[in-house]
This record gives C-alpha cells, structure tokens and sequence, in this order.
C-alpha cells in the first residue's frame, strides 16, 4: 500500500515538473525553455502515450506488434484528413482518430485466433509495409510522399491550441492532460480482472480458457486498446506539427515504440515512460556522433538487451525486491479448511439426484490414432466419479472431451441436462459451472498466488469495462468481494500465508493446492480433477481425500483421473476404467476391484506382485 | 535464395535472425571491397562468403544463444534488429552510401529472347539456387551432421542425448546461413549495384517469404520464394507497380491466415 | 563389483521447487538396477541430472571413476552413458535408419564399419525395426518407437543404459516383448539403470532396486526381497503407512 | 503486478527529469540572432553523400568569407543536423536553430517533404530559409500564396519542366515521349508540371510510368514504353534506380534518349558503366569538363578542405555544391546589407543582393513575389552530359547534336 501511495506521489510530482517546464524561463530569467524543447517534450509525451498503450499489449497480453507505428499513423492520418478535407472540428477529428485505429487493432487482433508469435509479429510487419505503402502510392487522397501538410490549427471551445506563451501553452498542457489519461487507464486495467485476464491469457492459454476467460475477446481488447492509444498518439501528433507523411510511420518507427517498451521495462507500470523517456533523450544526444550516431543507437540497444534483458523498471524492481524482501518463514496451513464463507462457493449445485453429465459413444481420433472409442458414462450430481486405467488409457483425453478443449470425432455430451453443441468453447462451459485442474499444473506461474485465485473468479464481475476505468464504486464493491472470497479460498487450502508469492515459487504440492483453490473460484457445479495427488505426500493425499469428500458431500459433482489406486477407493462412488480408449469395467469400487480385466490392464502377466491389489 | 538462409538458421536454432538481410548485404559490398583492394573476383567473392561464414557464427554465439532460452522471443528479435542497424551503419559510414558497380563478365552483354533480354548473370541465380536447394536437401538427408541439425531442430534434449553438441550445431547453421546469404548477395550485387541499404528489402521480404512458406520446409520456401517473386513482377505487369507491395503482402497475411503454420509446414496438434 | 556410476547427496531443483533432495545411488558395473517410485518422486529429475540434461543444485555424479557432475549430455554419451529418454523422443521426421546413424553419432566418423555392424546387431535384436527401416520413426507404433530409442540408445557402444519409464503408455504385451531384451542386454554385460513406475515390472526384472518418495531414497535392496516387503506394495500401491513418512 | 511500482515511478521520475535537465544544460540566449547560419540535412542513412555534397560547398565559401573578415566583423558559424531525411526529424532541428541556437538563417536538405513540412515552423519562428536542393514547387510557391521566409537557391520543378520538355521535344525524332518517375514528393510533385509544360506546347505524352525507391527491374515499364514509341525518357529520379533503369532498358535492348531532371549524380557515371554514356541531366553546375577560373579555385579550395575529394567525380551532387556555395554568399551579403544581425532585415535585404555567384549572376537575388523567392532562373539551367564517365556540360561534348538511331 505504502509503495503504491509513493508511486501516485511520484507521479504527482512528475506532472508538476512537466507542468513548470514551460514557466521556467520566468523563474531562472531566460529566453528558456524555447518552442524547440516545448516540441521535444511534447513529442516524447506523445510517443509515451503510444507506448503505453503497446505496453499494455507486450506487457500484459503477451502480443508482439511490430506494425504499431503504422496505428499511429492511422490516427495521425485520420485527425488530418478529417479536418483538412471535411472541416472536422478538432474535438470530433480526435473523436475519430481513435476510434478508427481502435477497430482497425479490433481486426489485427483476428489473426491471434490462429497465429501467435513470430507468424503473428510478420502479420504486423506485413500490415505497417502495406499501409506506408498505401499512404505512399494514393497521392490524391494522402497527398503521397509530398504528405498532408497546412492542417488548419486546432481550436477547442474558441480556444486557438498552440504551445505558446500567448495560449499559455495550452495546447502543451493538453497533450500532458492526455499523457496523465493514459496513464491512469493503463493503470486502471492492469489492476483489474482485465488486466489480469490478459496476463492470464499470455502466460497459459488453456487454464485461461479453463477459468472462463473468452481468450480470443480479451486478445481483441487489448490490441483495439493499445490500437486507440496509438491512434490518440497520432492525433496529437498531427494536430502538432500540422504536417504528416508517411516517413513518420515506417517499420522503424514500430521498432522504435517496441524498443521502447522492452527498455522501459515491458509489463511494469513506469516502464513506457522511462524506456520513451531514455531512447528518446539518447536519440538527441547521438547527433554528436554524426555519421556514426545510428550505429551508436543499434550499439546502445544491443547492450541494454544485454545488461537487463527485463528493462530498466524491470530489472532495477527486481533487484530491489530482491534487496528488500527478506524471505520471512512462511506457515502452511492445514487443509481443507472449511473456514465460514465457504458454503459461497458450493452454493449453486446441481439438482441432487440428477445425473450431472452423460457421455454417449465419445469417439476422439487425432489423425490415425484413437484416443478414446465410443466411451458411454454418466457421472451423477453429488457423486466423485473416478477414471481409472494406464498410461495413455485415454483418461485425460476423455477429461479434455468433457471440459469443452477437444472436440468429440463422434458422440454426445449432456451436461446439467442440456447438449452441447460441437461449438461450445471451454470458456463457456467453464461459465456454465465447469472447473478443472491440470495433469501438470497450469498455473499463472508469474502472477501472486492471490492474483491466480482471482483470474478464477473473472466471470463473476457485473461491472463493464467502463466502470472499471473509471473506477466506480461497483468495481470497487466486487473487487473487493473478489478479493475476501480469494483469500477465504486460499486459507481453504492453507496457503493464505502464501497470497503475495509468485505463483512459479510454489513448491509442487503446493501448486495443486493453488489449482484447486482456483478452479473453486469459479463456483463450480462440476469440478475436474486430473490426476491432482500426482506427486503428493502421504499425508497431502489424505487431505485431498478429505477435500474431495467435503466438497461432494455439499453437493459438488467430481471427475477423478488418478493413479493412487488407494486414494480412489476411498473417495470415489463410482469408478469407470479405460484401456485403449474403452471402458473395460464401471461400477462402484468393490466391483471394479473384483474385475480380473483391470488387474490385467493393470498389471500384465508379468505382475507377480500384483496380487495384493485386491487385498486392498 | 534468402529464404533459404533463414530456414537453414530455423530449422537449428528455431531463431530469426534479423541481421540476415545485413550479411547478404556484406555478401556483395564486401565483395566490391575486396575487389578495390585488388583481389580477383573469384578471391574476392570467397573471402567475402568467409567472412560472412565468420561473421554469422559470432552473431548466433553472441547475440542469438543467450536469448534463445529464454521463453520470450522479443529478446533475440530486437537484438538481432539492434545488431543489423550496427551492421548497415557501420557501412554506410565506412563504405559510403551510394551503390557502387561490381562488373562481372556475365553482366558486360545481355542474352535477347525475342523482345526480352536478360543477363547471364541473372540465368545464373536460380541455377545455383536450385544446386543450392538439392546440396542442402542431398546434406540434410544423407551427412550425419545434416541429419544432426535436423535432430536439433526437432529436439535439443534428445539430440543431446545421442551425442549431439546442440550448441555447436546451432551456430554451424547460422555460419552455413551466413554463407549462403553472402553467395545470394555477391550474384545479386552485379545486378542491384552493392550498396548498404541493398539488405534491408531483401532481409524482410526473404523473412516473410520464408515464414509463410513454413519455414521448415527447404523446397516449400525455394517454390514460394520463386513463386513470390513471379507473382510480384506479374503484378508490376498487369496491375501497377506502385501497388505491388500492398497486393503482395496482403496477400501474405491471407495465406498466414489460411494457413497458420505456412503454406509447407506441418500443423502439430495442441497439447492440453 | 566395482560401481560404474555412484550419485551422492544429488539436488535438483526448479526455480525454488525442490524436485531432489540428496540422493544417493550406485550401480555396479554389469549390474541392472531399477528406482520406482510415485509420480514427481523425483525419478526423471534424478535421471536427467545424471545424464546431464540439468544442472544438479547439489552432490556429484562419478561415472566409470570420472567426476562428471553437471557434464553436458553429449558428453556423457561420449564417456559411454546412453539414455532412453521418458516418452522415446525419436527424431519422428527422419527414418528409422538415419535414427539409428544418429544414435552413433559420437563414434560415426571414428568407424562406420563398426557402426553398420552394430546396426545390423540391433536389427536382429528388434526385428520389427528391420521391417519399417526406411519409414519415418513418426509413423512408428509406440512399441517400435520404445524399441528405436533403445536400439539407438545402444548404437553408441554405452557401458551404462539409462531408460526412463519404459512401459510408458505400452500395452503389457509388447513389454512382456522389451524386457527379455534388456534382461539378454544385462547378461552380455551392460549395466542397466532402469526407472519404471510399474514396480511390479521393476522388481521382477532387476536385480536391486531402490525406491523414491518425495525427492528421496526411501529404501533400496535386492529386487526379490523388495518384491514380497510389504512397505513396498504400500509404497508402490501408496497406502499410507508409518514407513511412508 | 508482481513488482513494487513505487520503485518504478521514481525511475520514472529521474527519467524524464533527465530530459529536464538536457534542455536546461544549454547556454543562455540573448534576443538577438546570433551570428550562425543552421542547416539541416542528412548526415546518415541512403542519401548521406547529399548531405556531404552540400556541406562541402557551404564549408568552403565560410571560410572564404570568414578568411576576408567575417560578416559585420563578425565570424559566421555553421551548426549542422541531421534529419536522416525524415520530416519530423528536420522539423525538430528547424526548430533548434531557429529557437535554440537562434541563428541568423537556414539552409534547407535534399528532401522536399522536409521542406515542406517546415514552411509552418519557419513561418512561425519568422527564420529566413535558404533551400539549396528540394527542387518542389511548392517549397517556395505556398498554397496560401503568403511564403514569407522560404527563400531557394536552387531549380524549381514548375521551371525545370518546360526546361527538359523543350530539350526533349527538340531531340526527340518520333516526337513520342515519355515520363519516368520514382514514387516519392518529388517525382510525383513533377507529375503534373511535366505534363502540363507538354500541354502547353500541345504535345501528348506517349507513356507515363512510375517506379519506387530500391525497384530493381524495372522491365514491366520499360516495356511499356517500347510499346508505346517512346524514343525519349524524361527521367525524374537518383542514381540507383537510374542506373536499374539502364540495365533493365540494355536487357531489352531498348535505348531510348534519356533526359533527366537532377536526381543523377556523379556516381551514376561509375555505377552504369558504359551504359551511362549520352544520358542528358538538367543541372545548375558541374565541375568537370573546362571551369572558368573562379571556380578552379573554389574546386581547389574544397579539395584542400575535404582530401577525400580527390577529383570532381567525388563531388557527387555538382550542382547542389553549387547552389551551397553560392547561398552562403548570397546569405552573407545579405547581412551585410542588412547592417545588423536580424532576421526580418535580413530577410528584408535579400531582394536587395546583387551578386555574381559561380552558378548565375543573381541581379537581383530575389522579388517580392513567390515566384521570384527562387534566385536561380531557367536561363541559368544547364544541360550537362555523362561522356567518358565524367558530367560534363553538354556543349563539351559529342552529344551536342540529336543522336541518329
């Protein structure tokens, strides 16, 4: 809380610096700062804008763009064609420069539905090539290479915006206004289910879809956000130098914004001002190497990539917090922990009785093998439902089936009554009260354990994208409801001493913990647990034991994949067992014990030692 | 041709090397250069591949193996891009930024078929690149080390396991990559004049050709960089020369979108 | 018998998780020796410390005499250590011959006759590869693909075979198929250091075996004692038991 | 975030706090314009040897008149920027000098986008401008007809057009002729004053194709061109291109008259070879071929300033070096005029200079109508002609008349 209240001070101050800057030739009684420096700052301001917003997109998304400049340019473009060739005022051309980067971001974002990485950041580049290239080539409507140039000067209210001293620099103090807005959305989406949602969906897209995130619609925010950032960028920019062209806005440029960003530090709050702030200073200085000054910018950035590869507010904060944290003993609580408030979040099961889910001849075949074949079950409301069978039996692949992740080759899945269509996503079936845990644990490993918890309970947050930018009191209200119940489910499991930790530090059996505790964020009707005592202690297995039971005896339906062959004949009420894709026996544990067919998929002929299984 | 290259530094490192388009540049200055210095031109042109040989090492050494564990690949990306600005300045500032002449006796006399002509030396390119892609296709298939680096691409740990020095082989790929960039840009030179800005069009075009080929496939990205360039000069032709690159990359942001992993590479199935 | 490889007080970890805690293992020379354990005991972790593929944090690895901690894995190879990694890890875009070559690949240039040789061995060995030579090991069986990694496994000349989870995802039938042919590898000599989460497998074909819980070496000694210890059933099977903890 | 942000506010802080304190670094100014004359041009990136080319020229004639006693007793200084030939960027050291350095005038770069982009900035600081290059009409000749400050030295399109148009009417036999121009503010700037100095002599033109900056084939037009009887190219573009443009014709063995518009340097002589022969370039000045002696001393002076220029063929923009030169004398009689180091009177005095410059003889310099803000008249525009790989002005060589083919 501390650090935070310091960061808006630091800020606070930086405004006032910015805001004094042009005064400051009364103070020290000189022809001082000149419209030289004024351009310069306003320039770095503008440009800091821009990096913010494809800060939000790098940093929190996870989404390379190396075609932002020409977004940039886009809204630049916009703001000048409007108010030079249809009379647009300044307010509405802004209006329009950033909402049409924005859509134009909305459709760059389609390409992340089935491309990512390098294929997405050549989709970007070929975008900037084809936009300079069109800015270049339609000389009657862009004015080519000769650009647009005499844009009317911008007035707002009557008020002529210039940055001069007869205005009072008022145009100046716009641009600060906008670069103070920018920074407060940045900072208002990253601390929101928003900005955690994009983390999320950058650092494990499937546990993301698993926690009811619509990975796709989020990936689209970001980049139409960073897209309208960029635009804003653009208009002012126009509406500054009253001349654009297309040089502005080439390949290099998007490079520069990136760099940017990595300098600064991609994902940390002061990040896009610092990394603007520093490549933009070290632009200026190296005019003194004259001819040599762009192998000294290449130079520069090899090395910075070199010295902190995290940027500089990322590798300095690290250090920092590598300084000042003092690894203080922390306590594991015992588990499960039905603490008060805990009833929340078995509140909305299934109608008792009712058979939860119902699987009819499930066929899946990747290419030519099949994974699992005409498997029929039906896993009843309240009931811990066991799968059993070897390696490669096609549990966690029927586990994938039901979860929404494969799509069945054949057969039909019912689930709290209704059929499921072919095109139901895991998202919305996670919506409809579906949960799951990992084989190996898909945790947000760079996200606090708290902030893992949270993602989970994304989809129970009314309040819109609005509300949560402008910080209204809902978005407060369920926040902090999030929050408590996050914590009420991390003590759940034990690790509330835990709750600042980055989730990656979590020793194993913790981090099946965790995952647990974040599936339960979703108030699941139907929790899937794949394989969760994987690498447990004895002692940790008997607690999951218990809390499998608890949950089931308060009306939650599981689905179990396990090995632990005593764990499932304690947990479970009914036990179906695969081998190749198949079910081979179902029925409660003393039948399925009994069945000579499980010992054999179990054991072969081999197993000597294998007798004892029934004795168990 | 470039294409080319950046699959042979893929399919090793799973690494794109910005600072291509720079080397395939040195390929041709440096042969200018050497030339100045008065080597013959075949010398000239086999110290310049060295060099690039040489210089394509270091770079994977230096620039490319310390990011390449990392998981995010904006690291390599931007140092690469950093590294190729340092490249094409420090010739410009050295070299000059005007193109120079590199006369060959295959550019004195152009060949005439009926209306058109062409020079012997542009016969030759795609010659040498077809001898280019069976060479690579004949090492990768038949040597022990091609098979190594294709063991590498396809899984370091296991590569190691059998014996393989994955680090070695990794930056082996890059030296070949650099070698074959300089040859592409030593028969181009005569062609384009060798200047230092003669890389960067190439560097990219070469990089997006060879990603929507799917980069991990050696004949798929030859065809698609013939291809592509056939559709441009039909472009030029019938269209307008001025739309080309629009027409052209869009066209690549289609294909990307039909085809995710590249018009040749094999889609692998995401594992939950 | 003097041991070919002796691990002492070995740790792994990643990032601050804790996968080995200071193991200690030996396996003699011409010795099959298996570990069992539940999963994320730490068995693969251990076997790739040994083999190189991660640092350890901790303890040393000496392999045939020579202090090899934190060794490279193609190095190990060299020194005669091979390696049948969890899930085969065939090279699936290149045929089941080049495979093979590759497997030799520390020695290749130094004997191709020998290598041909060895290859033609491991033919007769695993018939079912001859067959499929010239196919692509991705369009292999899971068995054959089991079979092609210890075949090029073996294609280095190891004194030391390390097979990590050998009955992964294979039916009982074909390993019924692969253990005979370790168990004939074992009697010509060649240490076998086997990680199997099948215990019943582990125990009736090796001749000591240690069991792993949590990072450490819960108990350890010869196959056939081990397969009737009651402890072991519980450890195997995972009941609780005052052992266990 | 897993990181503590107030750490990063003050990292924030320091940051911009250091652009602060940057600014704050420089000296004091006073009202008075100081005796510097600033220039922005490009000193790196592909047109790097342009920006050398005019600094060669600029150089030398300061230290001539600096040699004689400076200005107003007073030594001018020249401060230089590099705009890397992009808009912006030249608008930032536009604005440097005419605020920051508060210098006395500005010599303007190659580019005309950069120019252009600077007439609101110029107009607004009130800083005198001398452009020596940008040939775009409208540099000079300002939409809104009230250009104040921007003065040139140097060829305007609006003239150079009839110029070329009569010289290619003249030579062309088949009287079917084309235009060739590359894809930038130039060459699409000359467009339509090439196409409407044809309508004026009421000539059609035969063919009309573009190319862009780094094309290396350029067949495709070319053999539109064939096509359509062209047997001689107005030409509006550099060096490089040019010399594509040569290869692609010698690979259809198309040679038609190419008459150029000043884009083409020195280097083309060395980059095309042979195939640069008979190609005619509109230009200001060369200085190969016989020079009046006045100019072999200025060419004598250069090369003791600069050895790197060991011929005139290293001069690589002839004209541009010029047009410098003889700006920095118009620039300094100006001031000396004036009496005094101040812009408006400054400006005011540069339609009184008369001088006789290596280039024209400017009587006077400028008028007080946009289109007399360009010194340079058509009748000082020479025709200039690559012979034996040198440039030399057409009537030096065997190119004077019509080639027969």
């Amino acid at each position: 809380m501390k650090a935070k209240i310091a960061g808006w001070l630091a800020l606070l101050l930086l405004a006032v610096l910015i805001a004094g800057f042009p005064w400051l030739g009364d103070l020290i009684g000189e022809r001082f700062p000149t419209s030289y420096e004024l351009r310069l700052v306003m320039r770095a301001m503008i440009f800091a804008i821009v990096v913010i917003g494809l800060n939000l997109l790098v940093g929190l998304a996870g989404l390379i763009s190396l075609g932002q400049a020409a977004l940039y340019g886009l809204g630049a473009h916009v703001a000048a064609l409007l108010s030079l060739r249809a009379g647009f005022s300044f307010a509405e051309s802004m209006v329009f420069a950033i909402a049409i980067p924005a859509m134009m971001g909305a459709v760059l974002a389609f390409p992340t539905v089935r491309v990512r990485g390098v294929y997405l950041a050549v989709i970007t580049i070929a975008f900037g090539l084809i936009f300079v290239n069109v800015l270049r080539e339609w000389v009657s409507f862009t004015g080519g290479a000769s650009g647009l140039a005499n844009l009317p000067r911008p007035t707002l209210f009557g008020e002529q915006l210039t940055a001069l001293r007869r205005t009072n620099f008022n145009y100046y103090y716009l641009i600060l206004v906008c670069l103070l807005v920018a920074v407060w959305a940045q900072y208002a989406i990253t601390y929101s289910r928003y900005g955690r949602a994009m983390r999320a969906a950058a650092q494990s897209e499937n546990a993301s879809r698993a926690l009811g995130i619509n990975v796709v619609g989020i990936r689209t925010m970001a980049f139409s956000i960073s897209a309208g950032f960029a635009g804003l960028g653009g208009g002012l920019f126009a509406n500054l130098a009253l001349f654009v062209n297309y040089e502005t806005f080439t390949f290099n440029t998007s490079v520069q914004l990136l760099l940017m960003v990595i300098l600064g530090g991609s994902g940390t709050m002061a990040g896009p001002l610092v990394g603007t702030t520093l490549l933009f200073t070290a632009t200026q200085f190296l005019q003194g190497l004259g001819t040599w000054q762009t192998f000294g910018y290449g130079l520069l950035l090899a090395v910075v990539l070199f010295v902190m590869p995290k940027g500089v507010v990322g590798s300095i904060s690290g250090l920092l917090t590598r300084w000042t944290t003092r690894s203080r003993p922390r306590a594991t609580g015992t588990w499960p922990n039905w603490g008060p408030g805990m009833e929340k979040v078995t509140a909305r099961p299934d109608e008792a009785g009712q058979a939860t889910l119902i699987a009819q001849g499930i066929t899946l075949r990747f290419g030519g093998l099949t994974a699992v074949n005409g498997v029929n079950m039906e896993v009843r409301s309240g009931s811990v439902h066991a799968l059993i069978g070897p390696n490669g039996a096609g549990k966690s692949s029927l586990l994938n089936v039901i979860s929404g992740f494969y799509k069945p080759t054949e057969g039909q899945v019912t689930l709290f009554g209704a059929r499921l269509s072919a095109r139901t996503a895991p998202y919305q079936l996670a919506r409809l009260g579906v949960a799951r845990s990992f084989q190996n644990t898909e945790l947000f490993s760079q996200m606090t354990v708290l902030e893992n918890v949270l993602v989970g309970a994304h989809s129970h947050f009314q309040s819109g994208f609005a509300e949560t930018v402008l910080r209204l009191p809902r978005f407060h209200r369920e926040e902090r409801a999030a929050r408590a119940e996050g914590l009420r489910l991390l003590d759940f499991v034990g690790l509330s001493e835990f709750a600042d930790e980055a989730a990656g530090n979590l020793p194993f059996g913790h981090q099946r913990r965790l995952e647990i505790a974040r599936a339960l964020a979703l108030r699941p009707k139907l929790l899937l647990l794949d394989e969760p005592a994987a690498g447990l202690t004895h002692g940790e297995i008997d607690d999951l034991i218990g809390l499998i039971r608890g949950l089931a005896d308060r009306g939650m339906t599981v689905i179990l994949v396990e090995h632990h062959v005593d764990m499932i004949m304690a947990v479970s009420d009914r036990v179906t067992v695969l081998d190749y894709g198949e079910v081979i026996a179902d029925g409660t544990v003393a039948e399925v014990q009994a069945n000579p067919k499980v010992i054999e998929a179990y054991f072969g002929q081999g197993a000597k030692p294998g007798a004892p299984v029934l004795a168990a | 041709m470039i294409a080319l290259g950046f699959y042979v530094m893929w399919s090793a490192a799973k690494a794109v090397n910005f600072t291509f388009g720079d080397i395939f540049m040195l390929g041709g200055v440096l042969t200018v250069v050497l030339r100045e210095m008065g080597l013959p031109l075949p010398m000239a042109a086999a110290g310049a591949i060295l060099i690039a040989v040489l210089s394509g090492a270091v770079i994977e050494r230096v620039f490319v193996r310390p990011f390449n564990r990392e998981t995010n690949a904006i690291g390599w990306m931007l140092t690469t891009i950093a590294v190729g600005t340092m490249i094409e300045s420090a010739t410009t500032a050295t070299y000059g930024a005007l193109g120079r002449a590199m006369p060959t006796p295959l550019m004195e006399a152009p060949v005439r078929i009926g209306g058109a002509g062409i020079y012997w030396q542009e016969l030759l390119l795609p010659v040498v690149l077809l001898a280019m892609t069976v060479a690579l296709e004949g090492f990768y298939r038949r040597t022990v080390l091609g098979r190594a680096m294709r063991a590498v691409a396809y899984n370091r740990v296991a590569a190691g396991l059998v014996g393989i020095d994955a680090d070695r082989i990794t930056m082996l790929a890059f030296a070949l990559a650099g070698g074959i960039g300089a040859l592409a840009g030593f028969l181009v030179a005569p062609i384009v004049q060798a200047s230092a800005s003669m890389g960067v069009v190439v560097g990219l075009k070469g990089f997006l050709v060879a990603i929507i080929a799917g980069i991990s496939n050696a004949p798929g990205v030859v065809i698609t960089g013939l291809v592509y360039g056939v559709l441009e000069k039909f472009i030029e032709a019938y269209l307008s020369s001025a739309a080309r690159d629009a027409i052209g990359f869009t066209l690549m942001i289609f294909i990307l979108l039909l085809f995710p992993q590249g018009l040749f590479g094999r889609r692998e199935v995401q594992k939950v | 018998m003097k041991p070919i490889l002796t691990v002492t007080g070995l740790r792994v970890s990643y990032g601050r998780i804790e996968a080995l805690r200071g193991v200690d293992i030996s396996v003699g020379s011409g010795e099959f020796v298996g570990i069992i354990g539940s999963n994320g005991a730490g068995k693969t972790s251990m076997l790739r410390a040994i083999t190189g593929v991660v640092k350890p944090a901790g303890g040393s690895v000496c392999f045939d005499g020579a202090e090899t901690t934190g060794e490279p894995s193609h190095r190990m190879v060299k020194r005669g250590m091979a390696m049948v990694p969890e899930g085969r890890m065939v090279f699936a875009d290149q045929s089941v011959r080049d495979n093979l070559v590759l497997g030799a690949y520390s020695r290749i240039k130094s004997d191709p006759g020998g290598v041909q040789a060895d290859i033609d061995n491991t033919l007769t060995m695993f018939p079912r590869l001859g067959e499929r030579i010239y196919q692509q090991a991705g369009t292999l069986s899971g068995g054959e693909q089991q079979m092609l990694a210890i075949a090029r496994g073996l294609l280095s000349r190891p004194r030391l075979l390390v097979i990590d989870e050998l009955s992964l995802g294979l039916a009982p039938k074909i390993l019924d198929m692969l253990f005979p042919v370790l168990i004939e590898l074992n009697r010509k000599g060649l240490s076998i250091l086997l990680v199997e989460q099948m215990a019943s497998y582990a125990l009736a074909v090796t001749h000591r075996t240690y069991v792993m819980e949590n990072g450490r070496v819960l108990m350890e000694g010869p196959s056939s004692d081990l397969a009737h210890d009651d402890r072991v059933l519980d450890a195997y099977l995972g009941r609780r038991s005052s052992a266990a903890v | 975030m897993s990181r503590t942000p107030h750490h990063s506010w003050r990292r924030a802080l320091l940051g911009l706090g250091a652009l602060a304190g940057v600014t704050l670094a420089a000296p004091a100014q006073a009202q008075r314009a100081q005796p510097c004359i600033g220039a922005s041009w490009e000193l790196t990136g592909p047109l790097a040897h342009f920006g050398f080319a005019l600094r060669v020229g600029v150089e030398t004639a300061l230290a001539e008149i600096n040699a004689a006693g400076g200005v107003l007793g007073q030594q001018l200084r020249l401060v230089v920027y590099d705009d890397v030939g992009e808009p912006a960027r030249a608008v930032d050291n536009g604005r440097r000098i005419g605020e920051r350095d508060n210098c006395i005038a500005m010599l303007g770069g190659f580019r005309t986008p950069n120019a252009i982009a600077l007439r609101e900035p110029i107009d607004e600081m009130g800083l005198p401008w001398v452009g020596v290059v940008s040939a775009g009409t409208q540099v000079i000749e300002h939409p809104n007809g009230r250009n104040q400050w921007m003065f040139r030295v140097s060829m305007k399109d609006r003239w150079v057009a009839p110029f070329l148009v009569n010289t290619a009417v003249q030579r062309s036999r088949s009287g079917r002729i084309g235009i060739l121009y590359e894809g930038t503010a130039w060459g699409q700037g000359a467009l339509p004053e090439l196409t409407s100095a044809m309508r004026a002599l009421n000539r059609p033109v035969a063919a009309t194709e573009t190319f862009n900056i780094a094309d290396t084939d350029m067949t495709a037009q070319l053999i539109r061109m064939r096509d359509a009887g062209v047997d001689t190219v107005m030409f509006w573009g550099v060096d490089r291109e040019a010399t594509n443009i040569l290869r692609s014709m010698d690979r259809l063995g198309y040679k038609p008259q190419i008459i150029s518009a000043w884009g083409i340097g020195v280097q083309f002589a060395q980059t095309a070879g042979p195939l640069a022969e008979g190609v005619i370039v509109a230009g200001t000045y060369t200085w190969s071929g016989q020079l009046p002696e006045r100019a072999q001393g200025v060419l004598a002076r250069m090369q003791a300033r600069f050895p790197e220029i060991r011929s005139p063929a290293d001069l690589l923009m002839p004209s541009g070096t010029a047009n410098a030169y003889d700006a920095v004398y118009i620039i300094a009689e100006a001031l000396r005029l004036a009496g005094r180091f101040d812009r408006t009177a400054m400006r005011d005095a540069l339609y009184r200079v008369n001088y006789q410059g290596i280039v024209a003889n400017y009587a006077p310099a400028f008028e007080r109508t946009q289109e007399r803000m360009d010194a340079i008249l058509p009748a000082s525009y020479k025709l200039l002609v690559f012979h034996n790989g040198a440039l030399i002005p057409l009537e030096q060589s065997p190119h004077g008349q019509p080639r027969t083919n």
